[in-house]
């Protein structure tokens, strides 16, 4: 223990370490991102537009979104892969109340209930009888899905109120979507809700010990029943935005969009065992990813070799820092 | 011995399993015919091989999400092998198979093993390079019934005792694994390993390499699969088994494998495909809505895990002796 | 000195930022007990990993038989006859008795398979030979604690050792279970084994062992015959200092009744509790291990289900349902569990401290960070954590400094009752006489104490009062005054007072 | 002079009737001279994977895209976007609406199909040496458009062949497996079937191969829509007596030839030319078929397995 140098307990010090801890991973993403847009600027005259890019953010906008609480859910030691399906469900109903001729606002908020409703549901699974997120999901997403089915069948709905594609279509300013500045909202209100809050602070500890969690007071699944509804609130909200800019809803909507959006989550640091992880990363993990596959797309690469390099990529985030830490500790043996 | 099987987990599944079974029957008697039933344990074979790989993962706190996409390559390999060199014996293109689908399972193994990564992240990402490079070797292009080899396509439908070669290797891969998991010390490492890892490492066991081996094997078994799904469908194709790890998870789960580790059975685990292969081959013969299927076999995972939950719950210790029991194991004494 | 069958030279092991052992020396004779003796993080469980193939030693030699050896594995050490019970249970819930005997170390048939019934049989009579007795087949996790410390024993005379080491073996054993393990360890030097004995405890020192080696912050100070030391030498060698009175019991004015437990039930775990607490007082529970002392705490604490009774704090019935209703209405719970229940070992220590009242320290909609340090720097220092900085990771503090940050946390949120659950489990006797001390400042400053706890000395020097609980159920309550040794241990073993 | 840059975009790569429609595609490159192709398509048959790429072409300026869509509403949105943004688009194969489009080219017209189907199915019963018979439907997903319309034609054209009769219509959801498994429950499900009518071309595959499994060749005959190189096989097992489909690499190259004609300004409002195919007729709703699909049996299907 001599070997610690002796640093005195001041809150600068905190200050200190939230900066170093926050420079090594987002700082590698950061570089990352500037290196792709170098890199496609040089490759492709398209790339640097402002419609282009303004464009290009609505391959992600509605993933990220359920990404920022997915991170959240992760860092609890949880994890939801219904998701999908959920923006399925919340689209059908969607679909129905506005072929009974619902106004906009009843769409919408038939919507984000039913995606509340959806993760409510799989939260009380998850807390009422003890079984794994991942298993019980796994179920769900079928449940789900299967739901939307019944309801819809091969029907298609498109006859949304006017004035609903403003939100997976419109324009706040300029070329700012409105899609885009929600998920700006959304980025600094979680950013807000995991770093400053004590829900966030209560995200970490049970993430990291539940138990011991549970013995300080906290209530650990009533609060993991809020993380879940909270994802199934976004996932909502997405299935607002998609669907508006669809223009139109399916069952089939949205199919395998949750490993998308876990990749998100995982590119960005969140450690899929709990405990770790932040919200700037799985921003700029968003942002990585929507440039490598835009700038990719810009170079007509087939999406299944994009599947390829964004394997590569998740695997080699994961892989990266173990590799450094044991070329860094077979030096300090070494010496 | 009985009483203990019909309350344990297996034991109820069984059950049920055979309920729906007979609960079909009961609609379309043709269903519970013994060809019939042949045909349903040939239809769920693959499936049930996919399953046994996946135990040993999630046995050892793994999960292995690119089985599916593992089937896809080596069944692309193996037929455009067939497909250039028709005169090829069967015997090494089995072999081929079976080394291909383990040099991908011992990718995702050796990240697991060396660089301790969480193996979900890893498959995640193989399995979408897996398909990628299925996708890059065959250009697209489909491999067809026609331009495989008789034999190729002949192997898994030779009748022995009026049941498929398919089958056999079903029932083959569930002895050997059974008699692995239960008699040899290779077998029962995986349990040790994922019962308690660090107490598994002070009894000598290498979790890292037992990990590695449960990929190896997932994977072995996966390319046996990839040529078996080619030949028993006649194509070879990038989305063959698109989606399937979720079934092979799924199964496992119903068939009472803990997805935290160390506790799972190979009849459990049978007994979880037979299940998906019966629920599966019901639905279209009971005329069930192709638009309800979905959600039918959504609830079925639920109510399966949440009966697998519950009847773990009585388990706790005792402390208090009731005074009856306290009878009961003085006797035992 | 050259007839030890095992010894090690200058045996080196570094972790990052550590050096748990530098250099040590250390032998084992046939026939001997040797007791290793150091404070809590001298480095006595690395060195028996170091001696198992566990870790694999940074520098220096092991030999065996005279010959220097490597484990690649702990399988090498265990192929030359070496096991060893480690300090944690490291067995598997999930399967059976025999085959947690046996693991690693399977009785084969000559088909390459393993031989199930000859396993169970040869259980069976390991088990008998250590008086235990349970069914092989019964799967471990059905069994108590102490049952599964007899599992973990049977398993280290599972193979014909020629060295046996015992890391702390009776930190979770009941006082019946360490006779019967003396006996067992008396049986074993008879047979010409050499044993290693690692305990915290003096009286167990010089009960069993023959010899002795002390380590101190990894390095070796020395060894020698039990016959020519005494007990302070001992401790000066380890702590190089001298501790003054172990159980420094301040009398105190005590107050009148704050927590009165009225007919607390549990469909399964104990049965009928009730007692009282008054303010000021330190009330002591003794129990054999799984009598259900800690169950009953953690009703009261909130984290068990299926429980009925009344629970009156200052004439007023309280209902606590969670651990938060127990910490809004005063009482607060030093878990047994340090690691698994008292502390998140990967957060910063003013962290951990501030969990409990985090909804206290908002400052417009935020966590007030300022005002969790100013909290964690007030406590720590009370407690005097050792510690580089409070935004330290607690994994990176010993053993008895996590057992501190733990109390500090709930000193914090000005308690009425706190419950100390085996608070001095497990850490050296330096770090027992600060907790103790400490027990004594608490209940000065007006707090009321329950103590559960396995120690007898303990039990008796630091409590007012005494509850003896036996299979669930409270068996008699004994005044300071009118505690003896005899008397407690009666009691919990299910007797009656001696007259 | 610029070159000008059509897209062909296809439901998903690795389908070998789009990767023969590209080949027409290549064919009309070489005849004009000044185009460019960029073919292209998501990696699973999914709208939100074609809204992407269109995102994409739209930020390369490209000058037409020809686009076979997944779904007829999703694309909807953003094929608009980009004609607003100068981009001429059509559809072919599988259409979109008429809002976001200037012309759907279709393979042939979707009554044609329809009955062209349950022709096929009167065939095979011929062969048998019967005169009634009983047929079902395999089709792949409940939700996929173009087989739901065509499934509604053939329906329609019931009662121009009284002595046929529809038993049952399955999704197999255009997976090879589940197709199997539910041409097999249909077998079992109707004794007396004579003939699976599958559509789409996973479907007819793997009806054959469960034909041929059970040991069925020659008493129930499979037909439907499928590619001679892929279904050579099974004609000369006699699973499948004849079979139809337009020809792809025609169809990318009149795509191409239409895209590239729109570009240009040439043609009229209703006939635009496209190349050796002569000229599209476009009716009101900006529709346009090709010809009648051809029909191949095991007296031709050699000739063009080695072709698509
Ligand atoms: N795996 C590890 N990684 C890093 N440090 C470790 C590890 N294991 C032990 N240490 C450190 O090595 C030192 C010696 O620990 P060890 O467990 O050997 O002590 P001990 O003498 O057995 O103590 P106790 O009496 O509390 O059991 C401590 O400082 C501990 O923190
Ligand atoms: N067989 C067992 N397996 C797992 N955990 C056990 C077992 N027995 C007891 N425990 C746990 O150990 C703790 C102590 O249990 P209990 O209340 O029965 O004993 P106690 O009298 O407090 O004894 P001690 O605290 O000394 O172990 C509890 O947290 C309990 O859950
Ligand atoms: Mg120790
Ligand atoms: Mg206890």
């Amino acid at each position: 223990m001599d070997t610690i140098t002796k640093k005195a307990a001041t809150p600068d010090f905190i200050l200190a370490s939230k900066l170093q801890a926050l420079l090594r991973w987002e700082t590698f993403l950061i570089l990352i991102v500037v290196l792709v847009c170098v890199m496609n600027s040089y490759l492709s005259p398209y790339f640097l537009d402002p419609w282009n890019l303004s464009d290009a953010t609505f391959n992600f906008t509605e993933k990220a979104l359920i990404a920022l609480p997915m991170a959240m859910l992760i860092i609890a030691k949880e994890i939801d892969i219904s998701v999908a399906a959920i923006i399925s469900l919340s689209s059908t109903f969607m679909g129905l109340v506005a072929q009974m001729g619902a106004p906009i606002y009843v769409v919408v908020l038939v919507g984000i209930l039913i995606g509340a409703g959806c993760g409510l549901f799989n939260g009380v699974l998850v807390t009422r009888f003890k079984i794994p997120s991942i298993v019980v999901t796994i179920g769900t997403m079928s449940l789900f899905r299967g739901v939307s089915y019944i309801l819809l069948g091969d029907q298609v709905v498109r006859d949304y109120p006017d004035g609903f594609d403003f939100f997976g279509q419109g324009y706040v300013y300029w070329v700012f979507s409105f899609e885009l500045v929600l998920f700006v909202f959304f980025a600094l209100v979680f950013y807000w809700l995991l770093h400053r809050t004590t829900f966030g602070r209560y995200t970490y500890a049970i993430g990291n010990n539940p138990m011991a969690s549970y013995y300080s007071g906290i209530k650990v699944d009533k609060h993991r029943l809020i993380l879940f509804t909270l994802v199934g609130v976004m996932s909502g909200v997405a299935a607002v935005l998609l669907t508006s800019r669809l223009g139109s809803t399916r069952p089939s909507i949205a199919m395998g969009w949750e490993l998308s959006i876990i990749t998100m989550v995982v590119l960005g640091g969140v450690s899929i065992l709990g405990g770790r992880g932040t919200i700037a990363g799985v921003v700029l993990a968003v942002i990585l990813m929507g440039l490598v596959t835009f700038g990719m797309g810009l170079l007509n690469i087939p999406g299944i070799v994009m599947s390829i390099i964004v394997g590569v990529m998740l695997i080699s985030v994961v892989s990266l820092p173990v590799l450094i830490t044991m070329y860094k500790t077979k030096k300090a043996k070494a010496l | 011995m009985l009483r203990r099987f019909i309350y344990s987990r297996e034991g109820v599944l069984s059950i049920i399993v055979l309920v729906m079974f007979f609960g079909v029957g009961v609609i379309n008697p043709d269903f519970i015919s013994l060809s019939n039933s042949v045909s349903i344990f040939n239809d769920t074979s693959i499936l049930i091989m996919l399953v046994l790989g996946q135990m040993m993962v999630i046995l050892t706190r793994c999960i292995d999400l690119s089985v599916a996409a593992n089937v896809a390559f080596t069944g692309m390999v193996v037929a455009m092998v067939n497909q250039y060199f028709p005169e090829l014996n069967m015997a090494i293109l089995i072999l081929l198979s079976l080394v291909i689908g383990a040099f991908l399972g011992a990718i995702n193994g050796l990240f697991v093993w060396l660089l301790k990564v969480p193996s979900i992240v890893i498959t995640l990402g193989t399995m979408s390079i897996y398909r990628g490079a299925t996708f890059l070797l065959s250009d697209g292009a489909w491999v067809n019934s026609h331009q495989m080899s008789e034999s190729f396509i002949a192997l898994p439908r030779f009748e022995m005792l009026s049941m498929p070669v398919l089958a056999w290797m079903a029932i083959a891969a569930i002895i050997i694994v059974f008699w692995a998991m239960k008699y040899s010390v290779w077998g029962r490492n995986f349990y040790s390993a994922g019962g308690n890892p660090m107490a598994a490492f002070y009894a000598g066991v290498n979790v890292g390499k037992v990990q590695f081996y449960a990929f190896l094997v997932s994977g072995t078994l996966a390319g046996l699969c990839g040529y078996l799904w080619v030949s028993r469908f006649a194509v070879a194709y990038v989305d063959v088994a698109n989606g399937f790890e979720l079934q092979v998870v799924a199964a496992c789960v119903i068939g009472g494998i803990s997805i935290v580790g160390g506790v799972g059975t190979v009849v459990g685990c049978v007994i979880g495909a037979l299940f998906i292969g019966v629920v599966n081959n019901a639905l279209p013969i009971i005329g069930v809505s192709p638009f309800w299927q979905m959600a039918i076999s959504g609830l079925v995972i639920i109510i399966a895990v949440i009966a697998n939950a519950s009847s773990d719950k009585d388990k706790a210790r005792i402390i208090l002796r009731k005074p009856s029991e306290s009878i009961d194991s003085a006797q035992s004494h | 000195m050259n007839n030890a069958i095992f010894s090690l030279q200058k045996v080196s092991k570094v972790f990052p930022g550590v050096k748990a052992l530098d250099g040590v020396d250390l032998h084992l004779y046939p026939g001997q007990v040797t007791a290793l003796i150091g404070e809590n993080g001298a480095g006595k469980s690395t060195l028996v990993k170091t001696m198992t193939g566990i870790y694999q030693p940074d520098g220096g030699e092991i030999i065996f038989n005279g010959e220097p050896v490597r484990f690649h594995s702990p399988h090498d050490s265990h192929a030359l006859g070496i096991t060893a019970i480690h300090q944690e249970t490291v067995l598997f819930d999930d399967l059976t008795v025999a085959e947690n005997i046996f693991l690693g170390n399977y009785p084969m048939t000559k088909y390459f398979s393993i031989d199930w019934p000859t396993m169970v049989a040869r259980s069976q009579e390991i088990l008998s030979s250590i008086n235990a007795h349970m069914d092989p087949n019964q799967i471990l996790r059905e069994l108590s604690i102490g049952q599964k410390h007899m599992v973990g024993i049977a398993r280290a005379l599972s193979v014909d050792a020629k060295v046996v080491i015992l890391d702390e073996p009776t930190a979770a054993l009941s006082h019946h279970e360490i006779h019967e393990l003396y006996e067992l360890v008396n049986t074993l030097k008879g047979q010409g084994k050499a044993i290693m004995f690692i305990t915290h405890k003096f009286d167990e020192i010089f009960a069993l062992a023959d010899r002795y080696t002390v380590f101190r912050d990894g390095c070796y100070v020395g060894e020698g015959f039990i016959k020519d030391t005494n007990e302070a030498h001992l401790v000066e060698m380890m702590v190089a200092r001298s501790i003054e009175a172990t159980y420094p019991k301040k009398d105190v004015e005590i107050g009148e009744t704050l927590l009165e437990v009225d007919r607390l039930c549990h469909t399964t775990e104990f049965d009928n509790i009730s007692f009282s607490l008054r303010k000021g007082e330190i009330l002591g529970v003794y129990g054999l291990v799984g009598s259900g002392r800690t169950e009953v705490m953690q009703a009261l604490f909130g984290t068990s289900n299926h429980v009925t009774g009344t629970v009156t704090m200052s004439g007023e019935e309280v209902i606590i349902r969670s651990p938060k209703d127990a910490i809004d209405n005063g009482i607060v719970y030093v878990p047994e569990e340090r690691q698994k229940q008292g502390v998140v070992l990967e957060l910063p220590i003013y962290q951990n401290i501030s969990l409990p009242q985090m909804a206290r320290l908002v400052k417009r909609g935020q966590v007030d960070q300022e005002g969790e340090m100013a909290l964690a720097r007030q406590y720590c220092e009370r407690l005097q954590v050792k510690s580089s900085s409070w935004n330290e990771k607690v994994m990176n503090l010993s053993g008895g400094n996590q057992q501190k940050v733990v109390i500090a946390k709930w000193l914090a949120t000005n308690p009425k009752v706190i419950i100390l659950d085996e608070p001095t489990k497990g850490i050296d006797i330096g770090s027992k006489a600060a907790v103790h001390e400490f027990m004594s400042e608490l209940v000065d400053s007006g707090l009321s104490v329950i103590m559960v706890s396995s120690e007898l000395p303990e039990i008796l020097g630091m409590s007012d009062r005494i509850l003896v609980m036996n299979e669930g159920l409270i068996v008699g309550e004994l005044s300071r005054a009118e505690a003896t040794p005899e008397k407690v241990v009666s009691l919990a073993t299910g007797g009656t007072i001696p007259c | 002079a610029d070159q000008v840059r059509v897209a062909l975009l296809v439901k998903a790569l690795g389908i070998g009737f789009f990767e023969a429609a590209y080949r027409g595609a290549e064919e009309a490159r070489k005849e004009l001279g000044d185009v460019d192709i960029i073919y292209t398509g998501p990696t699973s048959t999914t709208a939100e994977g074609q809204i992407e790429i269109i995102n994409s072409l739209i930020a390369q300026r490209v000058d037409a895209i020809a686009v076979s869509a997944n779904d007829a509403d999703a694309l909807v949105p953003s094929l608009k976007k980009a004609q607003q943004r100068g981009i001429k688009v059509i559809s072919w194969d599988s259409g979109v609406g008429k809002e976001a489009r200037q012309i759907h080219l279709n393979p042939s017209s979707n009554s044609l199909i329809g009955e062209m189907n349950v022709q096929l199915a009167a065939d095979a019963i011929k062969a048998k040496g019967k005169t009634s018979g009983t047929f079902a439907i395999l089709s792949a997903t409940p939700t996929s458009t173009n087989q739901n319309i065509w499934i509604g034609e053939m329906k329609k054209s019931l009662s121009k062949f009284p002595n046929l009769k529809l038993v049952d219509t399955v999704y197999g959801d255009d997976l090879a497996d589940k197709s199997f498994r539910e041409a097999t429950a249909l077998i079992k499900n109707h004794p007396d079937l004579d003939v699976i009518v599958a559509p789409t071309t996973v479907g007819i595959l793997a009806a054959a191969q469960a034909v041929s499994d059970l040991g069925l060749t020659g008493k129930v005959y499979v037909t439907g829509l499928g590619l001679p190189s892929e279904l050579a096989g099974h004609v000369h097992s006699g699973a499948i007596h004849s079979f139809a489909i337009w020809n792809p690499i025609d169809l990318g190259y009149s795509a191409t030839m239409l895209a590239y004609n729109l570009v240009k300004g040439k043609g009229t409002k209703t006939d635009i030319p496209m190349g050796r195919m002569g000229t599209l007729h476009v009716d009101e709703n900006g529709d346009g078929a090709m010809a009648k699909p051809f029909i191949y049996d095991a007296s031709n299907v050699d000739e063009f397995s080695s072709v698509f």
